[in-house]
């Protein structure tokens, strides 16, 4: 097995047999397999989000945080999944008159953005609405923040979307959000920015939930297969820590050894 | 019933008084200093004692990531940990991937004295800005000189006497990394994953938190934990800094947040124990 | 550093001084125009920095490589300026590919990179036996083992939270919660220390304190 | 024709160099020269998008400013400034190749641009504060253990803890370095699965919301 670089062929293993795990559900979910997703509160919540901004009469701010741009490794995904969310958010809002006011602080997901509000402005039969000034774009993270700020009391949004990657100004403006009594939804995968989403958000998704939410309110069988295909891999890997706990208890490292090839 | 509607507003007070009376705490102990004795812990031992192992000749990067806004939190332990490597005779090199690059290198500078006895080139080097993110740093393992073809002024690094035998994470004893976001994150998985390169950490507070794992994990050497951490290494190398000074202020605001908290319990137990919710 | 005597550091140091509090106006009295000023003045100038820092990396990292006759950085400089299709409404599409290669090189790295630090590495070290023999050694082994075994259930997507699944479901969220505390009040420590960083700093401008 | 390289080969191109960094990694101890290249790629196409932000954000302030909407004077001053920034940090780049050998430019740079930084950043400690008195209460079992953990860890951190009772650093030592592993362990390794299945759903096309499409209902 000289083939894979030493060290890396646990990992190397483990990425196989979740793709084919992954790829094996999606397949029995089209095949018809029956696939019942947790209801998230967070997702739930985006109907009441933008309802409350249409009987408001007031705006909606979504932002998918200023972490990093698409090709960092940490940060690019979540702010990729923040912008599926968004398109189903925009699309209610659509629906109900609601304006959704995007703070966009990174470059390169511009395009996606833009296209993704064109797409669901599209696809609700209204393209000319769309509204480029929907889009606020500031360079770094304390000008967009300072943007952000002067936003919410100015314009006062009914709900505050703060899903993506984050950094230090989720504090301020889950607080700053909550002075001005928004409704809030706030979602991340940075275990750093966590305990504050929590503090200011009337709902959150919580890391893996980030990525998973767009697939939880999707119809879609290849979607759902991937959720009960992440589910199974979490069984094993439960079933190998309670193993090695054992093990653990006797002072037997083998399986440490193993996991380490 | 006023007592309650006391005990009511205890649960709400304006967040502006708040504010003020938090902007006032801190201020004052920077006129009056208070001076509390600090114990070091073992992260941070952990830091200092890796760092005492360096031998003469070895190189050490330094990455310095994060802006003048963490200048407070991360600077102290760095200046701490800069000396007792230009001490132990150890090469440093200097990096940043933040656009305040060069105020931190002359903070840095200014902090440490011992950079007077050495010579630029041969005993530190002073690479500068470079920008990418996880990228970038999983090149400048591969190959430093495709990152920085030479130092920030212009020097091309095979003209830099210590820079000679330095290509990549290879040459490099260890990595301090200091910083207000994901960058130890990528010296870990670039360097650490792929090279074996020791990485140290020189972080903000709350990276504490997320980083306590990779030191328990071993994954990390060592890590100082915000001025608190600076504040520790100053101790451990015996000149205490503005870290120190600045652990009065920390005091005071923890009391402020610890009093803030115990009034909005107590006005919602007594609020509960009336009949309210 | 020293207290400047001169115009050109004196008028900085009294505009960030100025700056402060027009920034903490918002915060400690509400959004006023002096808030509003410092917010565009801020917006304005830091667009113009981030476009010069991108013009210094794009001719550091691809320019001058090219310059010196490195072909191979044609590539990325088309695909850059490939993203200014988004301008045009016809060609907007074109703008996919240099997206293409970002969200590739970002879905790639990111899925490798995780392997490793975030699964095999956090497994390992939840498993590994205490080197110490003290109760209380043992007890945080069994403490970490379960309590991670426990959290992992309460991200379980397919289940619902009841029957056998309600036990480690609740403790898992015991955990998180105690997790998410001990985050949030080690993060006021860094968030004070930079606000005292400030205060100190309002008091050196003023002279109260030496700088 | 034209509407496969519109999905179907962007598609294509993502998955490819996926496959790469996977190649790279897995079978390669050092990155390979492809790796490399398409790192350096992915730096050099995020910095030349800064001008897009730039355009977009001129775009949006000069209209704006073009119908007088309110506040249009902030706009003007942003532009304004903008532009003098950017003329200076040019003309400095063009002498000596470091913008910052401007005065003007260093002068912006050194003070309004550094100092709000920090500024903004230090704003953190107010709003902390603030959210630590809201949520810090003892509702029930849940906050409840939020606030024990978080109050020990409070008194840990301010030297002052160990003055009121010496045994604070020592509980609230544990906490810090073992009570809250499991937890952030948890938030890693799950985090690490949604985002290997979203990958796999992105890259299968299954993921919704770029490459001009968009995800929700009928």
């Amino acid at each position: 097995m000289a083939v894979i670089v030493a060290g890396r062929l646990m990992a190397f293993v483990l990425m196989v047999v979740a793709f084919a795990l992954f790829y094996l559900f999606m397949y029995l979910g089209k095949g018809g397999m029956k696939i019942k997703v947790r209801t998230l509160p967070a997702m739930a919540a985006i109907p009441e989000a933008v309802g409350r901004a249409a009987e408001m009469g007031k705006p909606i701010y979504y932002t998918p945080g200023i972490a990093g741009n698409l090709n960092d490794p940490t940060q690019g995904p979540q702010v990729l999944a923040s912008i599926s969310i968004m398109g189903y958010i925009l699309r209610e809002c659509i629906k109900s008159g609601v304006r959704l006011d995007a703070f966009v602080p990174i470059q390169d997901a511009l395009p996606l953005v833009e296209e993704t509000m064109r797409m669901a402005f599209l696809a609700e039969g209204k393209p000319d609405e769309f509204d480029l000034d929907m889009i606020h774009f500031q360079s770094e993270q304390s000008p967009y923040l300072s943007a952000t700020l002067g936003y919410f009391q100015r314009q006062r949004p009914a709900s505050n979307i703060l899903i993506g990657g984050f950094y230090y100004e989720s504090v301020i403006m889950g607080e700053a959000g909550n002075a001005i009594g928004a409704f809030q939804i706030g979602g991340t995968a940075n275990t750093h920015q966590m305990p504050f989403m929590v503090a200011t958000c009337d709902y959150m998704l919580l890391s893996e939930e980030l990525y998973a939410a767009g697939a939880t309110i999707s119809e879609d069988p290849h979607m759902l297969g991937s959720i009960k295909g992440e589910d199974i891999i979490k069984f094993a890997f439960l079933a190998l820590i309670a193993v090695g706990f054992l093990l653990g208890l006797g002072r037997i490292t083998s399986l440490i050894d193993i996991l380490r090839m | 019933m006023s007592g309650e509607s006391i005990l009511v507003k205890l649960q709400k007070i304006d967040r502006r008084y708040l504010y003020w009376i938090l902007f006032i705490g801190l201020a004052i102990p920077f006129i009056r200093p208070i001076g509390l004795p600090i114990a070091v812990t073992p992260s941070t031992l952990s830091l200092y004692n890796e760092l005492k192992t360096l031998q003469p000749g070895d190189v050490v990067l330094l990455n310095e990531a994060f802006g003048v806004g963490g200048i407070p939190e991360c600077m102290p332990a760095t200046a701490a940990s800069t000396k007792i490597i230009l001490r132990q005779g150890a090469k440093l090199i200097f990096v940043s991937p933040y656009v305040d690059y060069q105020i931190l290198w002359a903070r840095l500078q200014e902090l440490v004295p011992d950079f007077a006895q050495k010579e630029y080139g041969k005993d530190y080097v002073f690479l500068g800005f470079y920008a990418g993110l996880e990228a970038a740093v999983a090149q400048l393992g591969a190959n430093i000189r495709t990152v920085f073809p030479t130092d920030a002024y212009g020097t091309p690094l095979d003209q830099i006497e210590m820079m000679k035998n330095v290509n990549s994470a290879r040459d490099i004893r260890l990595v301090l990394s200091g910083d207000t976001g994901d960058w130890c994150d990528y010296y870990i998985r670039q360097w650490h994953t792929n090279y074996g390169t020791p990485v140290g950490e020189i972080g903000i507070a709350m990276l504490g938190s997320s980083y306590m794992p990779h030191y328990r994990a071993g994954v990390l050497f060592g890590m100082s934990v915000g001025s608190r951490g600076g504040a520790e290494m100053e101790k451990l190398i015996g000149e205490p800094g503005s870290a120190t000074v600045t652990m009065d202020s920390i005091n005071v605001s923890h009391l402020l947040v610890i009093a803030a908290v115990i009034l909005a319990n107590i006005g919602m137990l007594s609020a509960r124990g009336k009949g309210g919710k | 550093m020293a207290y400047p005597t001169d115009l050109f550091g004196l008028s900085g140091l009294w505009f960030q001084w100025l700056l402060l509090l027009m920034v903490y106006s918002y915060v400690l009295y509400k959004e006023t125009p002096a808030y509003r000023f410092a917010e565009h003045l801020y917006i304005g100038i830091t667009m113009a920095i981030s476009l010069m820092v991108a013009i210094g990396n794009v001719t550091r990292i691809a320019i001058r490589p090219l310059m010196a006759g490195e072909v191979i950085y044609v590539i990325p400089l088309i695909l850059g300026f490939a993203m200014y299709a988004l301008l045009i409404s016809e060609y907007r599409w074109v703008s996919r590919y240099p997206i293409a290669i970002l969200v590739g090189a970002g879905f790639g790295l990111g899925m490798r990179g995780v392997l490793i630090p975030n699964l095999l590495s956090q497994v390992i070290s939840t498993i590994r036996p205490p080197t110490g023999n003290a109760p209380i050694d043992w007890f945080t082994f069994v403490y970490v083992a379960i309590g991670t075994i426990c959290a992992i259930t309460y991200f379980l997507l397919t289940y619902e939270h009841t029957g056998a699944l309600s036990y480690p479901t609740r403790i898992g969220r015991w955990i998180i919660m105690i997790g998410l505390g001990v985050y949030f009040a080690n993060t006021v420590l860094f968030r004070m220390s930079m606000l005292a960083g400030r205060a100190q700093f309002f008091l050196q401008v003023l002279k109260i304190i030496p700088m | 024709m034209s509407s496969i390289f519109q999905r179907q080969v962007v598609y294509l191109v993502t998955a490819i160099i996926v496959a790469i960094m996977f190649i790279d990694f897995f079978f390669f101890e050092t990155s390979t020269w492809i790796g490399e290249q398409v790192q350096t790629w992915g730096m050099v196409i995020y910095n030349i998008a800064m001008g897009l932000g730039a355009i977009r954000m001129m775009m949006s302030h000069g209209k704006v400013i073009q119908r007088r909407s309110t506040n249009w004077q902030y706009s003007g001053m942003l532009v304004g400034l903008f532009a003098l920034t950017l003329i200076t940090g040019l003309v400095g780049y063009a002498s000596t190749g470091d913008p910052q050998s401007n005065s003007l430019y260093d002068w912006i740079f050194s003070n309004p641009y550094v100092s709000l930084d920090a500024t903004f950043y230090a704003m953190t400690g107010f709003y902390i504060f603030s959210a630590a008195y809201r949520a810090f209460r003892a509702r029930n079992i849940d906050a409840a253990l939020l606030l024990m953990a978080g109050c020990i860890v409070l008194l840990t951190n301010a030297p002052i803890g160990e003055v009121i009772w010496n045994q604070i650093p020592i509980v609230g030592r544990w906490f810090l370095d073992y009570g809250q592993v499991p937890a952030m362990r948890t938030f890693m390794m799950v985090g690490a699965f949604g985002l290997l299945a979203y990958g796999l759903r992105a890259l299968l096309g299954r993921e919704k919301g770029y490459y001009g499409e968009v995800a929700g209902g009928k």
